[in-house]
């Protein structure tokens, strides 16, 4: 092939050193240096961190961000290393990856699709970035995975629920570590059961885009499969900022449970609306009411502040876990910013390190030799329990945690507590099952 | 049978009755007036005429032809153009756009998409403009933004973009409303060389007595909403009716 | 029924945030005549003016307590407001609990004092320039504000929790003669409501009953006549921007309690309150809230079940499927003036 | 020169050697310096300029000519992007059939939009574009991505699947868009010494095509139907009274105007298969409002130098980090080094709106007329003109540049 995609910086490093003596231009093709998109020649490696900077999402991206500086020092040996100490495999040496010192940029993906890829792309095209990690939502996730299988890098997603994802729209060059929306609902589902009776009648509001959908779908599956009837899925504009006139019709309904399918601001105004509306203090048929909200994060529930209480949710991951990753994690993390991680910045973290040890493994920075190395790789010690990255879709199998607003918080951080351990068995799935069918993982893309 | 013909035109707006039983006829050639006091239904009888207002009752016609229903532009395609109280120019373009505009109105009609031909290769349409301006003394004033005219330049352009158009009424509502004493002269004198040199009918809506005298051929003196009188100049002057009219004004 | 009287509080407690911030942008707009972009931003200051207030409420010294722990273990630091010192743990309790209805009080002079500077400093040298530079300064303000506030505040909401006393939920419903539950409303978005009309009234016997407002009410309807008459309508004008800029904020005040504040509430707002401007009609106060009310009402009932299951989407595009019929049928909006930001 | 005067020919002249040229001009720092976080000469930053550029150009046809304000054209500029990315769904990648589709769409729906919102003038009909593309977002973004009716994918954009029919695609033919087989990805670069410049397919296509598309803009300024446009803007009573009528004119320069915007979104899907819904929102739209006054309303070039503007800083300063910072002053003193960067660091980054709302204000401040105004200012000041009088237009038919 003729056409390669932009490989700019292994060109440039040689290109450097080619037109060092002469004073005359010397030119190559972009094909002719590379073996794969970027391929590092120097005595560096550049990771892309792809967060949203502005925007609602700004703080978790902050977290994120910070997560994956946290990720770069451990991996060149700065710093208590952090889960370098507790990861099953030992391939990491704390001298970088392949021996090249780990560098990173920083772009701002807005959380929208458009600005998200440009600022992918301007990494992997101006400062020659092998892979692409963070976001926070599932529609930036689809879209630069999407940009990564074109362009030849690795994507480890960031924080993105939705099923399709890793479902109808997975990649061969894409990753997700976090779980989804199909695990919350097999998570939950039980510990409702338990908790709530198997005669419940669910009020579903879902906001109005796919994300919102899939988990709706999740959830609604799940919970009717225990025996619970759902009574009403409203869905809600994305634009919205005051939900009362969704809320308000709830009581009536005749149902005894709210289900907010809502992330972020959407799902802090929701859930403040809701205890507004005094729902939590009502009995209907006879038992009290409930609210469920499927997917939590802790700088949601500092935005819910007071309201979260006793409010049920599932959770990727949570900094109070007690094995030894966590520990090790949550001490790094804690004694540099002063504050304990989120569930999206452990993902990132986790990513950078998985991808850093996969390189490793592999003996390359080629995608697709990456791609190999991250196929099937069983592991612990990064604080979810034994992992799986599933061959079959990328997506990554692990235990899912149940978690409740916490009644009596001691600091602002314990806002959640957990409940449950779901174990892994209980959240796997088929990867022709039926939510995320569809789909087609491709050939892994090595670029040039 | 006048250019334009105004049989029984009315209207009303609200619970007043602006005008009632209008019935104006201006021959062709001539400086036609129309006066009156304030409130006398000038301003209303003119914009029925130039499409801004529909009547209620009654018919005009122009040269043989309805304008009732037509809007602004239709009328004046048909061969009227309108002067305003306050001259309306297109103050950010240049005089020579604004000369431009309504010679390529009159040659392209109401709407022409030509959008990739060049200004500067329409030589007829230019030399049109520049002729116009030449006879309305302006040439040397072709690149001034028009909006940093004088007062009475500006009356100039508007009258010359009127008349670059060769039309065949040319409406004026007060040209001189506002003037100063010599502007007000100079464009009396203006208008009477237009009326003059031209083959034009001109009818002309006014307040001011010594430019309705200076100029007018024909009067129509409104009063009320509805036409007083109608006579030559020398009649008009001591009819006591319209004394009547304008003392009643001022007491 | 009930689904009905409950969709119409609903309506009624949205229209009071559109009325308010509408208000204020048409009154800039009448008397001013200037576009502004940051008027959201007026709104959002003003909500976080109760945040602050909470936040000095609560600043507080730190005690070592050895028997508790933090997340890593180390010994818990105890906080105790100074409030509570100063004024006695109970009486500080409830001037902490009463921090946003204390906050309209911290907020009028702040919010006089932006709404001053910004018509001093800014808006006034943009009176002749087109409207577009206007858009383009103000909305250039706009972004620089919120980022401050960002900048100290942070991107994630703050919860500006009601007084304890306002918060929770009546059931309405049973005074009415329904059953139980079936109209169940929160105090506070009531409480919000009554402040709403209490402010919409106040500015227009302000207007209608004072010589100030009379003054202003004739500057509105022909600027170059008053100021003839020897009477500085600039003044009166930049006073009235202050006074705009105080609805918009008092506005925000009482709004943090119905939804948490964030940064970028204002922009949220915006659109929706230019288009709240213009339905009710360019220069007209009566017609923004006319307008605010009806959107807010209009908005509640298109997101109810039986809407959005007739017409799928109808809860997304109501506002401005609204918006367009009333322009197509009415000109000017519902009761706007002729020749008002029509050229 | 073809069909233009001898003023609007170097300016058309200028900015083809600045689009040609844009690879060496953007990028003039080594790419190894520190300054090197400066250059904007990469491939997708360059298409994202002259993309804009045309999209702005265009705008100003309707805004800058005739005052129409309209807050709605990021809709057209979506809907060009949405009809690209069906066409490469459908028939192939290849981008002809996607732009000519996405111009051809774009220009239908602003007939549309055009003919119901130009019944009304001034903020009734900014009201009016913004109601139709907020509603053309909001659906766009949740009730059209249905899954039973997928018409635009929603949240995540619109993208080509494996699955697509796809009915010209052939062996071959590489997987991206492409231009009878040149992929748009395809890039040459050049390495001279330290410098590194890169030649893009995709940028070559887009610079051309604004070329064109530029060119047109300078005839249609030129043009009598220009004049009519202005005249719009300057006194619609004075027109509707010499014969013209206002409307089908404004309605044209609407539509010619959205035929741009959907040809600047035919050529981001082209760059990019995928389109999201947020480029119709209203941010989007007030985006190239703004590109527009800032560059310098009503001119030929202002409104490309708005969008190269607010694109830098949108791709540039938000790139810029701590540690990017703490490379830069590295040579300072500890101390005085993490002063330097604590100063900076609310300007940049995650920052960058804020120096981005401070500019605004600044330029609109200081330069009325835009930054064209900044850059006759600077001029005049090189050649010590004294200003005033000869800064105002004067014997020109055409508006200043």
């Amino acid at each position: 092939m003729s056409n390669k995609p932009v490989t700019r910086r292994g060109v440039l490093k040689t290109g450097a050193v080619a037109g060092a003596g002469v004073a005359l231009p010397t030119i190559f093709t972009a094909s002719s240096a590379a073996a794969y998109t970027n391929e590092p020649t120097g005595g560096t490696v550049t990771l892309g961190f792809n967060v949203p900077q502005t925007g609602p999402y700004a703080e978790e991206g902050n977290d994120e961000l910070l997560a994956q500086q946290l990720a770069v020092e451990h991996l060149n040996g700065e710093g208590d290393g952090g889960c370098l100490n507790t990861f099953t495999s030992k391939a990491l040496k704390g001298n970088g990856i392949l021996g090249k010192k780990v560098e990173f940029v920083t772009g701002d993906t807005q959380t929208k699709s458009d600005a998200a890829r440009a600022s992918a792309k301007s990494m992997i095209e101006k400062d020659g970035a092998i892979m692409i990690n963070g976001g926070s939502s599932s529609g930036v996730a689809v879209a630069v995975q999407g940009l990564c299988q074109e362009a030849g890098v690795i994507f480890m997603a960031g924080l993105t629920h939705a099923n399709d994802t890793t479902g109808k729209d997975k990649k061969a060059n894409g990753f997700r570590h976090f779980f989804n929306a199909y695990m919350s609902g097999a998570a939950l589902a039980p510990v409702l059961a338990k908790e709530m009776g198997t005669d419940r009648r669910a009020y579903h509001l879902t906001a109005d885009y796919n994300w919102g959908w899939t988990q709706e779908e999740s959830i609604v599956a799940s919970t009717e499969a225990m025996g619970w009837e759902t009574v009403n899925t409203v869905k809600t504009p994305l634009a919205s900022t005051d939900f009362s006139s969704y809320i308000a019709p709830v009581l009536n309904s005749g149902a005894d449970v709210l289900v907010l399918n809502h992330y972020g601001g959407n799902m802090v105004n929701s859930l403040t609306n809701a205890i507004q509306f005094g729902l939590l203090d009502k009995v209907v048929n006879g038992k009290d009411f409930k609210i469920v909200v499927p997917l939590y994060s802790e700088l949601m529930a500092a935005g819910a502040g007071e309201n979260i209480k006793g409010v049920l949710g599932s959770m990727n991951w949570n900094w109070q876990l007690q094995d030894e990753g966590t520990k090790a994690f949550v001490k790094s993390f804690g004694e540099k910013y002063g504050k304990p991680p989120s569930n999206s910045a452990q993902t990132c973290y986790a990513q950078v390190l998985l991808y850093a040890d996969a390189c490793e493994r592999a003996g390359t920075f080629n995608p697709c030799g990456v791609v190999e190395a991250l196929e099937g790789f069983e592991f612990d010690g990064l604080g979810n329990g034994p992992t799986l990255y599933r061959a079959d879709d990328h997506q990554c199998f692990k235990d899912v945690l149940v978690v409740r607003g916490n009644m009596n918080p001691t600091n602002a951080y314990d806002t959640l507590e957990i409940v449950e351990i779901t174990p892994r068995a209980q959240v796997e799935y088929a990867p022709d099952h039926p939510m995320f069918a569809g789909g087609d993982l491709g050939k892994c893309n090595p670029g040039a | 049978m006048g250019i334009l013909e105004v049989k029984d035109v009315g209207k009303r707006f609200g619970g007043l009755q602006a005008l009632s039983n209008v019935n104006l006829s201006v021959k062709e050639n001539t400086v036609h007036a129309i006066i009156g006091p304030n409130g006398a239904g000038k301003s209303t009888l003119l914009n029925c005429l130039v499409g801004k207002l529909i009547p209620d009752t009654g018919s005009v016609m122009f040269d043989g032809q309805s304008v009732l229903g037509r809007a602004p532009y239709e009328i004046n395609q048909m061969g009227i153009s309108r002067v305003f109280q306050t001259p309306e120019i297109f103050g950010e373009l240049t005089v020579m756009e604004n000369m431009l505009i309504p010679i390529f109105a009159m040659r392209d009609g109401a709407f022409r998409m030509h959008a990739y031909e060049t200004v500067e290769n329409e030589r007829e349409v230019i030399e049109q403009a520049e002729q116009m301006l030449e006879e309305m003394g302006m040439a040397d004033k072709r690149h001034m933004h028009s909006a940093s005219l004088s007062r009475g330049d500006k009356r100039r352009l508007e009258i010359a973009m009127c008349l670059s158009q060769k039309p065949r009424l040319l409406l004026l509502d007060e040209p001189t409303a506002g003037m100063a004493r010599a502007d007000t002269n100079n464009t009396i004198d203006l208008l009477k060389q237009i009326s003059d040199e031209r083959d034009i009918t001109i009818a002309i809506i006014e307040h001011d007595m010594h430019v309705v005298f200076s100029l007018a051929d024909r009067i129509t003196v409104l009063a009320q909403g509805t036409p007083l009188v109608e006579d030559e100049p020398q009649n008009i002057r001591g009819n006591p009716k319209v004394r009547e009219a304008y003392l009643g004004e001022t007491a | 029924m009930d689904a009905i009287l409950l969709q119409i509080l609903n309506g009624l407690d949205k229209g009071s945030a559109y009325a308010l911030i509408a208000l204020g942008l048409t009154l800039i707009f009448g008397t001013l005549g200037v576009v502004n972009f940051a008027h959201g931003a007026l709104f959002m200051i003003g909500a976080f003016c109760a945040v602050t207030l909470q936040k000095i409420f609560s600043l507080s010294y730190e005690v070592i307590d050895e028997t508790q722990t933090d997340f890593l273990g180390n010994p818990l630091k105890v906080k105790t407001p100074y409030v509570e010192s100063w004024f006695g743990p109970e009486l500080g309790a409830v001037i902490i609990d009463w921090s946003v209805p204390l906050a309209i009080l911290f907020a009028i002079p702040i919010m006089l004092g932006v709404g001053y500077a910004m018509e001093r400093g800014l808006i006034k040298h943009f009176y002749k320039r087109p409207h577009a530079d206007q858009i383009l300064v103000t909305f250039g303000l706009a972004i620089v504000l919120q980022e401050i506030v960002k900048y100290f505040f942070g991107a994630n909401p703050i919860q500006t929790p009601p007084p304890a006393a306002l918060s929770g939920s009546v059931d309405l419903g049973v005074a009415l003669g329904f059953d139980p539950n079936a109209i169940i409303y929160p105090i506070w978005r009531l409480v919000y409501f009554l402040f709403a009309v209490v402010i919409i009234g106040g500015v227009f016997s302000f207007l209608q009953f004072t010589t100030f407002g009379m003054v202003v009410r004739a500057g509105m309807a022909d600027r170059e006549t008053v100021g003839l008459l020897g009477i500085n309508i600039d003044r009166r004008f930049t006073i009235m921007f202050g006074i705009a800029a105080a609805v918009a904020g008092l506005a925000g005040v009482m709004y943090g309690p119905l939804n948490p504040p964030n940064y970028h509430m204002g922009m949220d707002f915006l659109v929706l309150s230019f288009v709240v401007v213009v339905v009710g009609g360019m220069g007209s106060l009566p017609g923004a809230v006319l307008a605010g009310f009806l959107l807010g009402i209009l908005e509640s009932f298109a997101s109810t079940t039986w809407a959005t299951t007739t017409i799928p989407g109808i809860n997304q595009i109501i506002i401005y499927l609204v918006a367009i019929i009333v322009l197509l049928t009415r000109p000017r909006g519902l009761m706007g003036r002729k020749g008002v930001m029509e050229e | 020169m073809l069909g233009l005067n001898k003023k609007d020919t170097s300016l058309l002249i200028i900015v083809a050697l600045l689009t040609l040229l844009a690879p060496f001009i953007l990028n003039p720092f080594p790419a190894d310096s520190a300054m090197a976080q400066f250059n904007a000469g990469y491939p997708d930053l360059m298409q994202r300029f002259v993309i804009f550029g045309i999209f702005a150009i265009g705008f100003n046809i309707l805004f800058g000519l005739t005052g129409y304000l309209s807050f709605g054209h990021a809709a057209f500029l979506g809907i060009g992007s949405y009809s690209a990315v069906w066409m490469f769904k459908l028939l192939s990648y290849n981008v002809i059939p996607a732009i000519a589709l996405s111009i051809v769409i774009a220009g239908l729906f602003s007939l549309l939009i055009g003919y119901v919102s130009l019944r009304r003038s001034g903020i009734y009909f900014s009201i009016l574009t913004l109601a139709f593309a907020q509603m053309s977002f909001a659906l766009a973004y949740s009730v059209l991505s249905n899954p039973k009716f997928n018409l635009t994918n929603g949240e995540t954009g619109l993208q080509v699947y494996a699955d697509d029919p796809q009915i010209f695609h052939r062996e071959g033919l590489p997987d991206l868009p492409h231009l009878f087989g040149l992929s748009m990805r395809s890039t040459y670069t050049l390495d001279v010494g330290a410098w590194s410049f890169d030649f893009n397919a995709g940028y070559y296509l887009c610079a051309v095509v604004m070329m064109i598309v530029f060119y047109l803009a300078i005839r249609i300024f030129r043009s009598p139907f220009g004049i009519m446009l202005r005249a719009v803007k300057s006194n619609q009573q004075r027109m509707n009274y010499t014969g013209l009528n206002s409307r089908p004119y404004t309605l044209a320069a609407f539509v010619i105007s959205g035929m741009y915007a959907g040809l600047a979104g035919g050529l981001m899907a082209a760059m990019d298969p995928l389109a999201g819904a947020e480029r119709m929102q209203w941010t989007a739209s007030g985006e190239v409002v703004l590109m527009t006054i800032l560059g310098g309303t009503g001119t030929l070039i202002g409104p490309v130098l708005g969008a190269g503007f607010i694109k830098y800083f949108e791709n540039i300063f938000s790139k810029i980090n701590d540690s990017v910072l703490h490379g830069w002053f590295a040579f300072l003193p500890d101390g005085m080094e993490d002063f330097v960067v604590a100063v900076l660091h609310p300007f940049v980054g995650k920052g960058w709106h804020l120096t981005l709302g401070i500019l605004f204000m600044l330029v609109v401040i200081f330069l009325p007329g835009g930054l064209v105004e900044g850059g006759q200012r600077l001029i005049n000041w090189i050649r010590g003109k004294r200003s005033g009088e000869t800064d105002k237009p004067s014997g020109k038919t055409e508006p200043a540049e």
